[in-house]
């Protein structure tokens, strides 16, 4: 995927990049943002490098407005502590801050999504007997409940996004409709997916995922393939904003940063 | 009330085949060397409690030193899957291990209400995911006032808990800092705690309200120096990421898992054992 | 988030006729200058949460600004009654007080169930004490694993909390060290905090894991020097013992009580008139 | 009552003294102790600066570790946190510490205690209708029932000695014999009540107090008549040894040294 290249005036960006723009814009300037680690933790530092210099990003690990230079490859680096406006025990930054209703956005990745949102990172098959046993829960079921709103980062395949998850680790919006209100879940939920082709919203009414932008260079019909359900097209579909010089700029020097300083540029929980 | 020990008589001493063990460190103060002394002494049957069994936990389980994890997030860091965590809990080996799953949330709540001596923890939380379905530990309670339907998970109250700090003095007081994670509250729930250290000094020179473990609140402190390596300790030594990523290839199979134990852990006598033969063995790798 | 404001523009604005109120500081940090500023701008029907209503609370009672009050323990440390809460409790004057009474323990959960947006704490307490019998607020649950019984109480959930603190920057950011007390959980269970401090500073330059309170967790930051006084703030100046004193005497009559809230602020401007008038009549009492 | 002076050898003490030093004795080097303030932190100190070197003191304000050299007036006092190990909340005081079990001694003072040993901090007279209002709670309750032991010093007299009273604030051992192990009070209960005439702890089966000491030149009667409910006298009844010359000068040293930077000596919470 990372390999497709578009043509758009001068500037050559992977899909990887946009899925990354894309998401880093969605966080607004001020916002108080919960960080999963991975695709997440990389669009939110780049919407703080760009448009957003006062987002405050908080890590379940303990640190609280950090302000890294470079990815943590773990939720729990160094560098986060380094950089933070004060860093807090684990249990105090899942009472006070996420339970405590203060945090804004709640940014997360996932193994699985499905049509409503609702979100797998548990278990694969049967949760008796596995067929793969995936990491499980971290801190997502209750970011994905309590955070005032929710974006979802990852990459968009059939395997990714199946219309009925095998296990429901976080909630999204669950069967569809007003059914996340009346199970008593403070937060809205998923505003946003963003993936390599697109950006799925749910529907107002519905909460059905449905595609609402494609990135430049894609078509509705790749966006489909690569879901695991008869996904549903905007009547007002548009097509992402390219990113900017500045942004891809701060992106690759952020990723260049990252790679210098560990030889490698993914990242996990733990 | 600590006693300053080497690490090999705690461990001998305090963790019994059986025990309920919480090693804990959230990436940081991670305490590796305690793990591999627990490997090394051949401990059996532990239930281990971990927010994040990452690689000590896959150390520990491939060993067969488990029966029984309770956990919330089980990878490797930045890499992958644990190899080990899975294949035991995928297909029995070394021995089938027994899983009891939450969220970090829930764990983190439970840690607390361990060391406030409360039998369960109240959290919102678990709401529309499947994981009450599979964890008859986790309930729901009303409260008293209003009505409110509540998530309730029971305490975390180990035997004993095991972890990595900076620093501590003469007497065995305590003083970590940085991303402290719950370990403040795994060693206040525990019996008993071992705390491996970086340094002993004269004096902690805490600063106002830091995290200071009182002597008397913990059983032995063992001067480890380095005993959080592969994880890091803040102003000492940082994280070695290609530790992480080399890990994904020594436990993807039972045989070069069980060779790299045997030969980094089982076949040496302890952690500066440990260090000399880790050293050589990255050493003639590099140079392949 | 914080507004550096002037004192007398952060209580009018946030602080409402009928709010839930509460001023913490546990000896250390009591924000006098702020409950000061409620007496001045005539705030009535509060309802004021602190665990230790001393001094200040005294002040505001005899006042009349309070029409209930929740708390856990109320005296003149080391010096014997607050007449004016008494009077108030025992002759309804200046108006009648309504209270509820806990224990410290159970105000301290409370407080920590309001900033866990929790409706309710769980503790082990009052049990063989009669406080349930007279407060029906002091419940009991049923742990849902064990079947202990456990005293449960409802959160606190402030309208406004109040506290003193030492350092902010100029962005809003709070610092406070020494004795913190309750008052990070009573600025994160309330809706609105106001924060006064001793110093505004370019940098905190805090220590790690210090106490600090972010901007935007944080309504209010009002720059006031000595509004602490005759509390203490820790590595700026000590308590004034003897004013604790003092207040046995001016408060144990009505009149000297009115006399001295007119003169020392409701005929002051604000707290840099109050600490001239104070000094003023300080000089004067010792020159008799 | 201060003005009792005895004459043992050479030298001469106060009833108030004695009741100090008494109390003082009670506690063994190394244990963890959370003081109350007034006659309870006098008597901890006194015993820190004496035989217990590494004794424990906790105040609920937060400070663990506590070794002032003159006493806190208030149970917040800058000395408490210039001198502990740490200072931690209040919460994590009552939670972690006391309420997870890991407080050998609770150290309180009284406004009135009963046969049992039971405390009354709240209220004399009705509690809607107040006789006289007293401070209220504040730590006791918890203190009472969560510490491992509980020694309770106050002076004596038929006001603060009585038989029922209006209002338990915290819990002894309630109407005797097995009542607290009953209701499930964790703690053992009051060791000892050591007063200003002698030491009286509890019967081993009805757990009633009972004199088992006197202090040098009181009488029993004078403790009787001191006392509002027949008072029983144990059959061991024993002479509380005097105070020796290091422990008297360690506690004039010490309220010396406070009366000169307070300006006063008494204490009490907040």
């Amino acid at each position: 995927m990372d390999a497709l290249k578009t043509n758009t005036g001068v500037l050559e960006f992977t899909a990887t990049e946009i899925m990354t723009v894309a998401a880093s814009r969605l966080l607004k300037d001020g916002t108080v943002c919960f960080v999963g680690i991975g695709l997440p933790s990389t669009a939110a530092n780049l919407a703080r490098l760009t448009h957003a210099p006062d987002v405050v990003l908080i890590y379940e690990s303990g640190p609280i407005g950090a302000k890294p230079t470079v990815l943590p490859l773990s939720i729990g680096d160094g560098e986060l502590a380094l950089t933070a406006d004060t860093v807090v025990s684990t249990p105090e930054i899942f009472r006070y801050w996420l339970q405590g209703g203060r945090i804004d956005v709640g940014f997360l990745g996932a193994a699985q999504v499905d049509r409503f949102a609702n979100i797998n990172t548990t278990v694969i098959g049967d949760y008796a007997n596995p067929k793969v046993r995936l990491p499980g829960a971290g801190g997502a079921p209750e970011i994905a409940s309590q955070a005032k709103e929710v974006f979802i980062v990852l990459k968009q395949s059939t395997k990714a996004f199946v219309n009925k998850l095998p296990f429901i680790t976080s909630a999204g919006y669950l069967d569809g409709g007003d059914a996340r209100e009346k199970a008593g879940i403070p937060g809205k939920g998923p505003a946003a997916v963003i993936t390599d082709l697109g950006i799925l919203t749910p529907d107002p009414v519905t909460r059905e995922l449905t595609l609402t932008s494609v990135h430049p260079g894609v078509t509705v019909e790749q966006v489909k393939a690569a879901t695991g359900w008869d996904l549903k097209v905007s009547p007002d579909l548009t097509t992402t904003a390219v990113p900017q010089s500045h942004e891809l700029e701060a992106l690759r020097d952020l990723l260049a940063h990252t790679a210098k300083a560990h030889g490698q540029s993914a990242g996990g929980e733990g | 009330m600590a006693r300053l020990t080497p690490l090999h008589e705690a461990v001998s001493d305090i963790i019994q085949n059986g025990d309920t063990v919480a090693l804990e460190g959230f990436t940081h103060l991670i305490p590796h060397a305690a793990g591999h002394e627990i490997i090394r002494q051949g401990k059996t049957d532990l239930t281990l409690v971990r927010m994040t069994p990452d690689l000590i936990y896959d150390q520990i389980i491939g060993s067969g030193c488990a029966s029984k994890l309770i956990f919330s997030w089980g990878g490797n860091p930045g890499v992958g899957s644990l190899h080990r965590f899975r294949d035991a809990i995928e297909q029995g080996w070394p021995r089938p291990l027994a899983y009891e799953e939450h969220s970090h949330a829930a764990l983190a709540n439970a840690y607390v209400a361990g060391a406030s001596n409360l039998p369960f923890a109240v959290l919102r939380g678990y709401t529309g995911s499947d994981l009450p379905k599979v964890n008859p530990n986790i309930r729901f309670i009303e409260c008293p006032f209003t009505g409110e339907k509540l998530a309730a998970i029971p305490s975390i109250r180990p035997d004993v808990t095991v972890i990595h700090a900076q620093k501590a003095d003469r007497r065995g007081n305590v003083l970590l800092w940085g991303i402290v994670g719950v370990q403040k509250e795994a060693v206040l729930a525990a019996k008993r705690a071992i705390v491996t250290v970086e340094e002993v000094v004269d004096e902690l020179d805490a600063p106002p309200n830091a995290c200071v473990l009182p002597r008397w609140a913990v059983a032995a402190v063992c001067h480890v120096p380095g005993g959080a390596y592969p994880s890091y300790a803040q102003d000492y030594y940082e994280r070695d990421n290609r530790f992480y990523q080399a890990w994904d290839a020594i436990s993807r199979s039972r045989e070069a898992f069980t060779a790299w134990i045997d030969r980094h852990v089982r076949n040496t006598a302890d952690f500066e054992e440990f260090k000399r033969v880790f050293a050589e063995t990255t050493k003639s790798k590099e140079a392949v």
